[in-house]
């Protein structure tokens, strides 16, 4: 066994396990707090993605532009959170998915018009184009940034979520929504925030994703089904449980991909092993979601307090 | 301070107050009491907005509160202890003080987190556990702290002691007499008559979503079979 | 001595560190009103959800016309004859009031799979329902939605459906929660009728409507029956006026 | 009475609509448009595919995202004999009644423990592991799917070979599928679906399994689903994975919604909808301005997004409501 | 009466439906021309757009005498639509040609529905065996390649180039299954690993698992397919993991003109030298080509893409063929030997067809390398195959 492998195979399962972080820990608080499916969730992703490749076209710095997109993203989230999402939250779940799905068209079409088909590329500063060698490992600088930038959000959010009045209020409306809104907080309010947070943490792993595999239409809508398996496995409504779902959901599918084969040529022929390994580690991350939905229909981690 | 001229409230197509009218003074203690679904719940959610009132009116401070959302109604001083407490269980103790803690009537001696505790010392060990870990009693002390925290000018208790061991029932009794010598203005509902009656400047009993006997405690007291009528078995 | 109906027996259950139901032993003769009352949250609903199999106890037994039932869905046992009403309203709003019924006696006639035949134009159903709303005064409204009726009535409906399961056990869960004062009134005379026709046992906070109707009171404080006896020497009970009127000093 | 049929107003525009479905092919081939009878095909069999969803989701409760793994099962069960040079149309019929029930019932008995969302999820992951499963099935063409060279083989007058006889396949099954779900539906088994989707709790305790009649429910749905795939598989002449795509599944969930969730037309509205917008929109945004052809989604969306806001309870919902307005105004 | 009013309702759309071919004038070529407008994938859609756009402004937007009219429809990346849309133009816009067609599988859906109609079918990119092979047309031209051939060029230069072993990465579809065993049967080295990575809706756009698997295998060279934003997501993970030093890169179809632009903004360094297999190149010096990239050039700012050569081609031919029967379009028999005669300036330089209409023609290896202006663009460095013939030619029964 080659451990170098594995644990470059790790350090990459993390990575797409933070990024689905990022994502789904805006969907699970909109999901659990508001009870709304958002389809378009992906679509953030995307727009943090143009809006930060867009500001370093325009010759501002990577930082200084995941910033600025950060508050754009942030922005965003709250005017679809005011002028659609509100109306929403009273109808049924389908009626969500078919608007949200609206959306996506939407949004799709108007970054298509806006920056055209081509997709965007984005530069990265030269310090972070490197590798970085830790012994016989050679790693890519900008994989490390992401994994200590996914882990970072997922402290700040943690933090806010365990920590701040806001994190309580949020908590607390997971629980009894009613009587927040009688202790006085204005509901309204609360949920355009989260909401707003929502997008710009999803809008955040578009960033972050974007120098890797550039910006491009329909981005989000690749990488949202996953994000929903994860909300899902790790139970509806809890951060917590987004995020250990989301570092299993991540490792689960880059090491079946790099050693499913492996492990299939014990069992059969090399040549049906290499067409049955592509197919099962795609199926793998939906049939851990089936197993779960099987024996804890509430996910891994379902929040305290919330009434079903 | 609070008025109720003509409320009526639904569920869906069930009407559960038919004409509720009720009026309460600065700093006293009013009670609403009737037997289990005759709409004492109901009242206070209509007053709170929760279950908005489809008519009547609802005045506060002379403003009027009927159709403002419950938050608005908060704001504007109502400190509200629901029925079954419904502390937050996945926050702690500390946080379940803290999360909604506000001081919209600009209290000049606003309740804070040290005064909370002081009222009721229990608390003080429990302050990291988990709102769903505590006991009843502690529960019900937590609620009442999490009213105070908004700094209300009227507190509303709804089953104040409902499902609670007898001796912290004392206890909770002990800390609303406490509340009414500060001054506070409460409206309290509770099964136990005695103890209502000890604390209560003036009763309401509800039957059906209506008021069907109103008056001091005295004359609750001098004729046992209006409680009996109404309240007993 | 007659044989009881419904036997319970050390039935426990709790929800995280809270104890709905304390060892409650509970026995149901054949033939009679039986009611229990307690304050709120005394755990009424949850021994009603156990009973009717929606909860599982964590132990204890029930027993019903002799067999042990703890351990069936509540689908066999309505089958078995244990019918039950809910305490919030829960009648199908989109079907008409015959419907609602004839869909209660469809239950007890064994499967449905039946795919093809129109249901609402099956004579003998249809026949047997309006016989049920007939009795519960409904008849007039038959092809009028559910979601129509008044709330009184719907309460009626609910009532209805459960007796058209021909059971051999009613529970009826504060039946006359949320009423106007007629409708009390006109449910107590429906279900007053009824007591040739089943046992019942009532769960209600209407205590004119308990002292109306019940032959037995059970009395069920903090999750177990500190009382069970006639209606007289319920009311002469100290120990039950502290329950609802609160104690002196404990 | 029947809530969920059709006032008798829209009731006979419906089923006028009927009508001129079954002599569409004559009022095509009289003014000359052959095209449109392929879209008529295709948005037909599509509606048998929303109306057997709409018997799980509109009627039951069950909103599932995976129906269209069924479309693909019915298809490949029509491919894979084809195939092997195997046109045997009674077979390939049968072989999609069996194949597509026992997924049905395979998926149906894991998925049906579940309820609402989590519903939604499981039958997503079903379907998903089909669509991987046929991707990887390298021999019937992986992702670039299979050209099926002949139809399904019928007695003569049976056949399926040409438009006008294969149009009449697929109106036959329609007509038949919306007359089996009316029947369903009022049948003493119907009315458990039906109720069970508005309290399960309360028809569990008038003594009904739900869990059962609903996993046969499903199955049924299944069949019917598959029977659609099994003409799409005949009318493209070409199937592929992609037919069986979670988006497809979506698709079909928005017909159902667009024409009217539980309503028996419902489906056939909403496929007649998003057939037609999916042609005709990039048409208009065409005739608008030449570039914009590459834009019509916006349109799309938008449209999408205030049915919601706007239109409750789909085209049906409003064509309801203009009927009670009409008759309202009307003598 | 409220009938009536119903009446309208239904009537009136399906008025509205028939209403286009009233539009159309009667005297005219009419091509259907078939792409991705929308979807991720629209970008390819464009290129070959703005390409056949070019070459009717070429041909003064006549042939043999008469106007074109050119029809453009969105397949949306999905098979049915695709076959939808060859219908909508073969029965109810009654076009003379069908052409376009990026993708494999759309072809394959809507093959039959153009060629029933008596219709002359022209793929502008995609090849797939069967339609080289046992499905192979009298009425079915190309005017790109079959697919095993680009990556049989690649596999080939590497065995001429010593390369002894090589690590592949392919999508796992067919066309990328196509690659795979196209650069198998040609490379002559050792296959020390491959993978087959996530397709379709949710195609997988992460490598680095697999791009380390094939650091560890110790490969010389590592030869990889990833059309579309795929191609930018592999060639940026495969600079950031610092291979372009120890793990030369060889590709088809996966740097192309469309995302060149692209890396050069992203100064991503690394794409530079790397090399591919094409039929193609934008500097490859014929007339014909001279004339398509340098008006290309000057009217969208960039080089066409080879996506657009082919587009570009098919129109050509097509125009070729309705010169040579001179505006004739009901001579069938006419139009296909001169479409099969290949008689016309190609962007490729001159070319022939096969038994099965495919093209035999030269494969190069090309470079990346920047251009005079500063522009990145590749350039060809060496000629791997002459006069080319696919492998499944010999599976045609024509």
């Amino acid at each position: 066994m080659d451990w170098g492998l594995l644990l470059t195979q790790l350090m990459n399962g993390l990575q797409l396990g933070l990024l689905l972080f990022l994502l789904a820990s805006g969907l699970t608080l909109v999901f659990g707090i508001m009870d709304f499916i958002n389809l378009s969730h992906g679509s953030f992703y995307m727009i943090g993605a143009y809006f930060c490749g867009s500001i370093v076209a325009r010759g501002g710095s990577f930082l200084a532009a995941v910033l600025i997109a950060l508050i754009g993203m942030f922005v965003v989230g709250a005017v679809i959170e005011r002028v659609i999402a509100r109306r929403l939250y009273r109808a049924d779940h389908l009626d969500h998915v078919l608007a949200t799905f609206g959306l996506i068209l939407i949004f799709d079409a108007i970054v298509h018009i806006v920056w055209g088909p081509s997709g965007m590329a984005i530069p990265l500063p030269s310090v972070l184009d490197g590798q970085v060698t830790l012994g016989s490992l050679v790693l890519p600088t900008y994989r490390l940034v992401i994994i200590s930038g996914g882990l970072l959000v997922a402290a700040i959010l943690s933090m806010l979520v365990t920590r701040s009045r806001l994190g309580m209020m949020i908590r607390a409306g997971a629980s009894n929504r009613t009587m927040v809104e009688a202790l006085g907080v204005n509901i309204h309010k609360l949920f355009l925030v989260v909401f707003a947070i929502g997008a710009t943490m999803s809008g955040f792993a578009g960033m972050l994703i974007a120098p890797i595999t550039e910006a491009s239409i329909g981005m989000g809508n690749d990488i949202i089904i996953i994000a929903f398996v994860v909300v899902i496995v790790g139970g509806i409504g809890s951060v917590k449980g987004a995020f250990y779902a989301s570092i299993l959901i991540g490792l689960i599918d880059t090491l079946g991909r790099s050693y499913l084969d492996d492990l299939l040529e014990i069992f059969m022929s090399l040549d049906y092993a290499e067409t049955a390994a592509p197919a099962l580690s795609a199926m793998l991350v939906y049939i851990l979601m089936a197993v779960v939905l099987a024996f804890r229909p509430q996910g891994l981690f379902p929040p305290a307090g919330i009434r079903a | 301070m609070l008025d109720l001229k003509g409320v009526e409230t639904f569920y869906g197509s069930s009407q559960a107050l038919f004409g509720m009218s009720m009026h309460m003074g600065q700093g006293k203690v009013t009670t609403l009491i009737g037997r289990n679904g005759m709409g004492k719940t109901t009242t206070v959610s209509s007053i709170m907005g929760i279950t908005p009132c489809r008519s009547g009116e609802i005045t506060f401070l002379d403003s009027r509160i009927d159709g403002k959302p419950p938050h608005q109604v908060a704001q504007r001083g109502i400190g509200l202890v629901p029925e079954g407490r419904q502390v937050f269980p996945n926050l702690s103790v500390r946080e379940n003080l803290l999360v909604t803690a506000d001081n919209y009537a600009a209290s000049k001696s606003p309740w804070t987190l040290n005064r909370v505790i002081d009222f009721f010392p229990e608390l003080q060990a429990r302050l990291n556990n988990m709102g769903s870990q505590l006991s009843g009693g502690e529960q019900q002390m937590l609620a009442i702290g999490r009213a105070l925290m908004l700094n209300p000018l009227l507190l509303i208790l709804d089953e104040a002691t409902e499902g609670l061991a007898p001796l912290v029932r004392q206890e909770i009794w002990k800390c609303l007499n406490r509340l009414k010598e500060s001054g506070m203005t409460i409206l309290l509902i509770d099964k136990n008559i005695e103890e209502l009656n000890r604390i209560a400047d003036y009763h309401y009993i509800i039957e059906k979503g209506r008021v069907v006997w109103d008056g001091t405690p005295g004359i609750l007291q001098a004729n046992p079979e209006l409680k009996n009528r109404y309240l007993g078995i | 001595m007659t044989r009881p109906l419904l036997r319970i027996h050390g039935l426990c259950k709790s929800f995280g560190g809270i104890v709905a139901t304390d060892h409650v032993d509970l026995d149901i003769l054949p033939g009679i009103i039986h009611a229990v009352i307690g304050p709120n949250g005394a755990g009424k609903t949850t021994l009603i959800a156990q009973i009717s199999g929606a909860l599982k106890p964590d132990a204890g037994q029930i027993e019903f016309n002799g067999r042990d039932i703890t351990s069936l869905s509540t689908p066999r046992r309505a089958q078995l004859g244990l019918a039950r009403s809910f305490q919030v309203t829960s009648v199908f709003l989109p079907m008409t009031i015959l419907e609602n019924v004839m869909l209660a006696v469809q239950g007890t006639a064994g499967h449905s799979y039946r795919f093809w035949r129109p249901a609402h134009k099956d004579p003998e159903m249809l026949d047997e329902g309006m016989a049920y709303l007939q009795q519960a005064g409904l008849a007039d409204r038959a092809r009028h939605l559910a979601a129509e009726m008044s709330h009184g009535e719907q309460r009626q409906l609910e009532v209805a459906m459960a007796l058209a399961m021909k059971p051999r056990l009613l529970l009826l869960d504060e039946p006359m929660a949320g009423m106007g004062l007629e409708e009390s009134a006109r449910m107590i005379r429906f279900l007053a009728r009824l007591r040739e026709q089943t046992t019942i046992l009532l769960i209600e906070h209407d205590m004119d409507a308990v002292f109306t109707l019940a032959d037995t009171l059970s009395v069920l404080v903090h999750g177990s029956v500190i009382a069970t006896d006639t209606v007289q020497n319920i009311r002469a009970n100290r120990e039950v006026q502290h329950a609802y009127l609160g104690e002196e000093h404990a | 009475m029947m809530a969920w049929l059709p006032s008798s107003n829209s009731g006979r525009c419906y089923c006028l609509l009927l009508v001129l479905l079954a002599v569409a092919p004559w009022i095509f081939q009289w003014a000359d448009q052959p095209f449109l009878l392929d879209l008529l095909s295709r948005g037909l069999i599509l509606a048998i595919a929303a109306t057997s969803l709409n018997l799980i989701m509109g009627f039951g409760g069950m909103v599932s995202l995976g129906h269209a793994a069924f479309i693909g099962i019915g298809a490949y069960c029509v491919g894979i004999p084809a195939y092997y040079d195997f046109y045997n149309g009674w077979f390939h019929l049968g072989l999609t009644i069996v194949v597509s029930a026992s997924f049905a019932l395979l998926a149906g008995a894991v998925s049906l423990r579940t309820k609402g969302v989590y519903f939604i999820m499981i039958t997503l992951a079903f379907s998903q592991m089909i669509y991987f499963t046929f991707v990887s099935l390298e021999e019937y063409g992986g992702d670039d799917g299979l050209v099926i060279y002949l139809r399904s083989e019928f007695p003569d007058f049976l056949t399926m070979q040409g438009p006008v006889a294969l149009y009449y396949w697929i109106f036959a099954t329609l007509l038949l599928t919306l007359f089996l779900v009316h029947r369903l539906i009022h049948a003493h088994f119907g009315r458990v679906i039906v109720g069970a989707k508005h309290n399960e709790q309360r028809l569990q305790s008038l003594g009904f399994d739900t869990y059962r009649y609903r996993l046969v429910c499903y199955v049924i749905s299944g069949v019917i689903c598959g029977l659609a795939g099994m003409l799409l598989g005949n009318f493209t002449g070409f199937i592929s994975p992609e037919m069986m795509s979670w988006i497809r599944s979506g698709e079909l969930i928005f017909m159902v919604v667009m024409g009217g969730s539980g309503f028996l037309f419902g489906p056939l509205l909403g496929t007649g909808a998003f057939v037609f917008l999916e042609q005709y929109l990039p048409e208009f945004m065409k005739f608008l301005n030449p570039s914009w052809l590459e834009y019509w989604h916006l349109p799309f969306g938008l449209l999408l997004v205030l049915l919601v806001l706007f239109g409750k309870g789909g085209i049906h919902g409003m064509l309801s409501k203009l009927d009670s307005r009409t008759r309202q105004s009307g003598p | 009466m409220n009938i009536k009013r119903y009446m309208m309702r239904v009537v009136l759309p399906i008025v509205f439906i028939a209403l286009p071919t009233g539009l159309m004038a009667a005297d005219s070529v009419r091509i259907g021309f078939v792409t991705t407008l929308t979807t991720p994938a629209g970008v390819i859609g464009t290129d070959m757009k703005n390409s056949v756009e070019l070459a009717l402004e070429h041909i003064g937007n006549k042939m043999g005498g008469l106007d074109v009219e050119l029809i453009i429809e969105d397949d949306g990346f999905k098979p049915d639509i695709g076959k939808q849309k060859t219908d909508k133009l073969v029965k109810q816009d009654d076009v003379d040609f069908v052409t376009g067609f990026i993708w494999s599988h759309v072809l394959l859906a809507s093959r039959q529905s153009a060629l029933d109609a008596g219709k002359f079918l022209i793929s502008a990119n995609a090849g797939p065996s069967k339609m080289a092979g046992a499905l192979c047309h009298e009425n079915f031209f190309s005017t790109s390649w079959q697919n095993d051939q680009t990556p049989m060029a690649m596999g080939e230069y590497l065995t001429q180039q010593g390369v002894k072993s090589l690590y592949i990465m392919v999508p796992n579809y067919a066309a990328g299954k196509d690659m795979l065993s196209g650069t198998e049967s040609t490379f002559q080295g050792e296959v020390v690993g491959k993978d087959l990575t996530k397709w379709g809706a949710d195609a997988q756009l992460d490598f680095s698992a697999e791009l380390a698997k094939a650091k560890a295998s110790g490969a010389e060279g590592l030869f990889v397919f990833y059309p579309g934003k795929a191609g930018g997501a592999f060639l940026r993970q495969y600079q950031q993991a610092g291979l372009q030093d120890e793990l030369p890169l060889y590709s088809v179809f996966t740097v192309d003109s469309i995302s060149l632009p692209r890396f050069q903004d992203a100064e991503m360094s690394g794409v530079l030298g790397s090399r591919m297999a094409m039929f193609w190149s934008p500097d490859l010096d014929t007339p014909g080509n001279r004339r398509f990239v340098s008006a290309y050039l000057e009217k969208h700012g960039r080089y066409p893409s080879f996506y657009g050569a082919q587009s570009y081609d098919a129109i050509m031919l097509i125009h070729s063929a309705v010169e040579a029967v001179g505006g004739n379009l009901d001579d069938k028999d006419g139009i296909r030997a001169a479409l099969k005669a290949a008689n016309f300036e190609s962007v490729r330089g001159p070319y022939t067809y096969g038994n099965n209409h495919m093209p035999i023609q030269n494969f190069y290896i090309r470079e990346v390398v920047e251009d005079e202006a500063g522009r990145w663009t590749t350039r060809i460095v060496d000629t791997v195959f002459e006069n080319h013939q696919d492998p499944y030619a010999s599976e045609c029964k024509m």
